[in-house]
């Protein structure tokens, strides 16, 4: 083998390394998605019912999350299960009128 | 004046305000109450238009010579005078009779005698004089004031509410604040954020 | 585009870079005559040209994308910059790799500055291992795509200019410059075999770019999910 | 005409700030000053060859990148860019302003660096080209410099930012620069600088809007 076909097989490899590197990380980043799914999963199943949700078991902080785990707000209560955020309802303030846009949804008095 | 429809805001992961909706129309003044942390600073900043929602959607018909934002930061170089902060801000906001309303501003608010002191030597009640001076300098239709009471003592709280109350008829307001009862009397509407 | 698309999306186009690339390279090397004055190792220009112009197209189409974010607003478009731009400073190692090898088969010595496009590359690797510190500095949200956007429309107009730059140093540094083959005479089965070669280096990009956006897509969805069910 | 009011009114505000606090033109100037005598003592058989414009040359680029180092140092440690951006002048405003008082920075630093070149290693080097050509790489180091100080000041390690920006995109400017001043007919460089700062000032202008607004 001449030096020549030495170094051009040598940049076939190279590139044929890179690519192999790179679907490797991509399948690193897969299985992790997956790990993350299937916790996911269980936590959805542990908490299908509607009383409120167990207290997550402390995740460590992997580099990648980082946020620590806090307790679920009262107002993100219904988040879940599809409803939009209802805030705790307010003793209506002595002459507040509400600026409330007409036809809000009654479920939820958003002011006043 | 302002809709908000599912307004979200997010930070990276974390997730500040979600599904706000609400509407301020001319003349409101609503009040933006909820403990530390609840997104009322982020809600102020949206309207001002210095954030851009991650969610829902937000009108607002004013331009931004219309809106006077104060924030927990004074926005004052402190390396100027009251009156060289004043009169740069004056100029970008292209206040007629400059000079009559920064006089008139201070003097309202007890700092013309430090008129020419640098705004780094003020004390951190006259440096929140010095914001509200700002913020009102070019007469905005609509005021977004966050915590204005915040590192006022007495006589600059009373000023403050004085000055609220002469406002209250032609302007509108979306005050955040942690003691609802001290404007209660004027408040049209209340937002409460968890 | 559903996701069914999407994903055979990907699945035709890494299939069409796999036979393109075999077929591309079996071609060069068995079946298309030596370069005259070269020899073989003029066969290593079927890997280094397309890898080059892979990466000026996927810079090109980050800078594409974020010209979308800026115009569109919309935050896709930032995850589909971010991921060109990647792509294109992969496609760009890759050259200065293989331009350094071919550098040391033609001239014996690993790095030259008479070479042009690798003097670029190497402003490009530069310029673009930037905007990762920018967008790992800056807190995600709105700002950071806005930025990222900035800069890497930056980085694209800064392809021409610093090519001419190099171009204008080239007389600067040393008076006679290397005769440099900006595009050897190729005979037409050169040709021909060098655009099989350069489709199936870009369906390679392309599958690549597709299977890590839809990477970075789940990441996102995942994290939402997290968030409803915390 | 009202938008040239507002960048005045920027421009002298940011004056006014560096003569009151003085801190940002005389650090440049020792800097530039030091980095020529160091400059001599580590090259010294390079200091009367055409490479000696080249150390005037990386002398200048740093300094420039001291002194964007501080372009958004006030409005980011008040939070001021919130105050600019608020007000209803055109967001590139903010950026020209902030563009025209580096470049004030700037061409005071090099009324010295200039001299001291000149006097420290050998003055034929400085003719009207490479002047020329100081000045309009100031103006793209300007340009460019202030939209990319605006963006590494909102990362948080924002003095490790700027120089990783601000080098592979004045790489051009260098070589027009070092070009002008060397070769025998510098109209090529000076063309070729003024290309250069064309352009990017037309982009920065463009997108400065982008970078500091959401």
């Amino acid at each position: 083998m001449t030096s020549a076909e030495k170094y051009v097989t040598a940049a076939y490899l190279v590139f044929l390394a890179v690519v192999l590197v790179y679907v490797v990380i991509f399948a690193t980043k897969v299985s992790r998605l997956d790990r993350e799914l299937a916790e996911l999963t269980a936590l959805a199943k542990g908490t299908g019912g509607r009383q409120p949700a167990a207290k997550p078991p402390v995740r460590e902080c992997g580099p990648v999350e980082g946020a620590a785990e806090r307790p679920v707000r009262e107002a993100d209560q219904g988040k879940g299960s599809g409803e939009t955020g209802r805030f705790p309802q307010l003793p209506g303030g002595p002459g507040a009128t509400s600026a409330r846009q007409p036809g809000n949804s009654p479920e939820g008095e958003r002011l006043g | 004046m302002i809709r908000a429809r599912q307004l979200g805001r997010r930070f990276g992961d974390k997730r500040v305000l979600a599904g706000i909706d609400f509407a301020v129309r001319p003349g409101d003044f609503v009040l933006v109450t909820g403990p530390n942390g609840s997104g009322k600073t982020t809600l102020l900043r949206l309207c001002a238009g210095l954030a851009a929602p991650t969610s829902g959607e937000l009108e607002l018909e004013l331009d931004r010579a219309e809106i006077g934002f104060l924030g927990h930061e004074p926005l004052v170089y402190r390396e100027l005078t009251a009156l060289e902060n004043l009169d740069l801000f004056g100029r970008l906001y292209r206040v007629p009779e400059r000079r009559e309303r920064i006089g008139m501003l201070l003097e309202r608010f007890g700092l013309w005698e430090d008129r020419c002191e640098r705004a780094g030597a003020f004390s951190r009640g006259m440096l929140q004089r010095l914001a509200l001076c700002r913020t009102l300098l070019h007469e905005p239709t609509l005021l977004l004031l966050d915590e204005p009471f915040n590192a006022l003592d007495q006589e600059g709280a009373a000023l403050l509410e004085r000055e609220l109350a002469e406002l209250r008829a032609e302007r509108t307001f979306l005050v955040a604040t942690h003691e609802p009862e001290r404007l209660g009397a004027l408040a049209s509407g209340r937002l409460a954020l968890a | 585009m559903s996701t069914w698309s999407r994903n055979n999306g990907a699945l035709a186009l890494s299939a069409a870079a796999t036979c393109l690339l075999v077929g591309g390279t079996a071609l060069a090397f068995l079946w298309v005559p030596q370069d005259a004055d070269q020899g073989f190792s003029q066969k290593i220009f079927y890997l280094h040209v397309p890898v080059a112009l892979t990466a000026y197209a996927c810079f090109a189409w980050g800078a594409w994308k974020a010209w979308r974010l800026l115009s569109r607003r919309q935050d896709r478009y930032d995850l589909e910059s971010y991921t060109a731009v990647h792509m294109g400073i992969i496609f760009g190692v890759l050259t200065l790799v293989t331009g350094s090898i071919w550098a040391k088969i033609s001239w014996g010595v690993w790095w030259t500055w008479s070479e042009r496009q690798l003097v670029l590359f190497l402003i490009l690797f530069l310029f673009y291992s930037a905007y990762f510190m920018l967008r790992y500095s800056v807190a995600p949200g709105p700002a950071r795509a806005n930025m990222s956007a900035v800069y890497a429309l930056f980085g694209v107009v800064l392809i021409p200019v610093s090519f001419l730059a190099i171009r204008l140093a080239g007389t600067l540094l040393h008076p006679n410059p290397v005769i440099n083959r900006d595009g050897p005479q190729m005979s037409a089965s050169m040709f021909g075999v060098f655009c099989v070669c350069l489709a199936g280096m870009l369906a390679l990009a392309a599958a690549l770019y597709r299977t890590e956006l839809t990477g970075k897509r789940l990441d996102a969805r995942l994290r939402e999910l997290r968030e409803l069910l915390a | 005409m009202s938008y040239l009011v507002d960048v005045a009114t920027l421009a002298r505000k940011d004056l006014r700030l560096e003569l009151r606090a003085r801190d940002t033109v005389p650090a440049m100037l020792l800097f530039v000053v030091s980095a020529l005598v160091i400059f001599h003592f580590a090259l010294p058989e390079e200091s009367s060859g055409p490479a000696a414009v080249g150390l005037l040359w990386i002398a200048i680029l740093f300094t420039a990148l001291l002194g964007l180092g501080r372009a958004f140092m006030a409005e980011r440690e008040q939070g001021l860019l919130d105050g600019l951006v608020l007000a209803p002048c055109d967001r590139s405003a903010i950026w020209l302003g902030k563009t025209l008082s580096t470049l004030v920075f700037l061409l005071l630093v090099e009324a010295i660096a200039l001299p001291a070149f000149a006097l420290f290693f050998d003055g034929s080097r400085i003719g009207p080209a490479a002047i020329a050509g100081v000045l309009l790489a100031d103006l793209g180091i300007a340009t460019v410099g202030t939209l990319l100080a605006a963006m590494a000041s909102a990362s948080r390690a924002r003095e490790l930012l700027l120089p990783l920006l601000f080098l592979p995109v004045v790489i051009p400017l260098l070589v027009g620069g070092v070009g002008a001043a060397v070769e025998p007919d510098p109209a090529r460089y000076l063309g070729f600088l003024g290309l250069y700062d064309l352009i990017f000032a037309i982009l920065s202008w463009a997108s400065f809007e982008y970078v500091v607004t959401e």
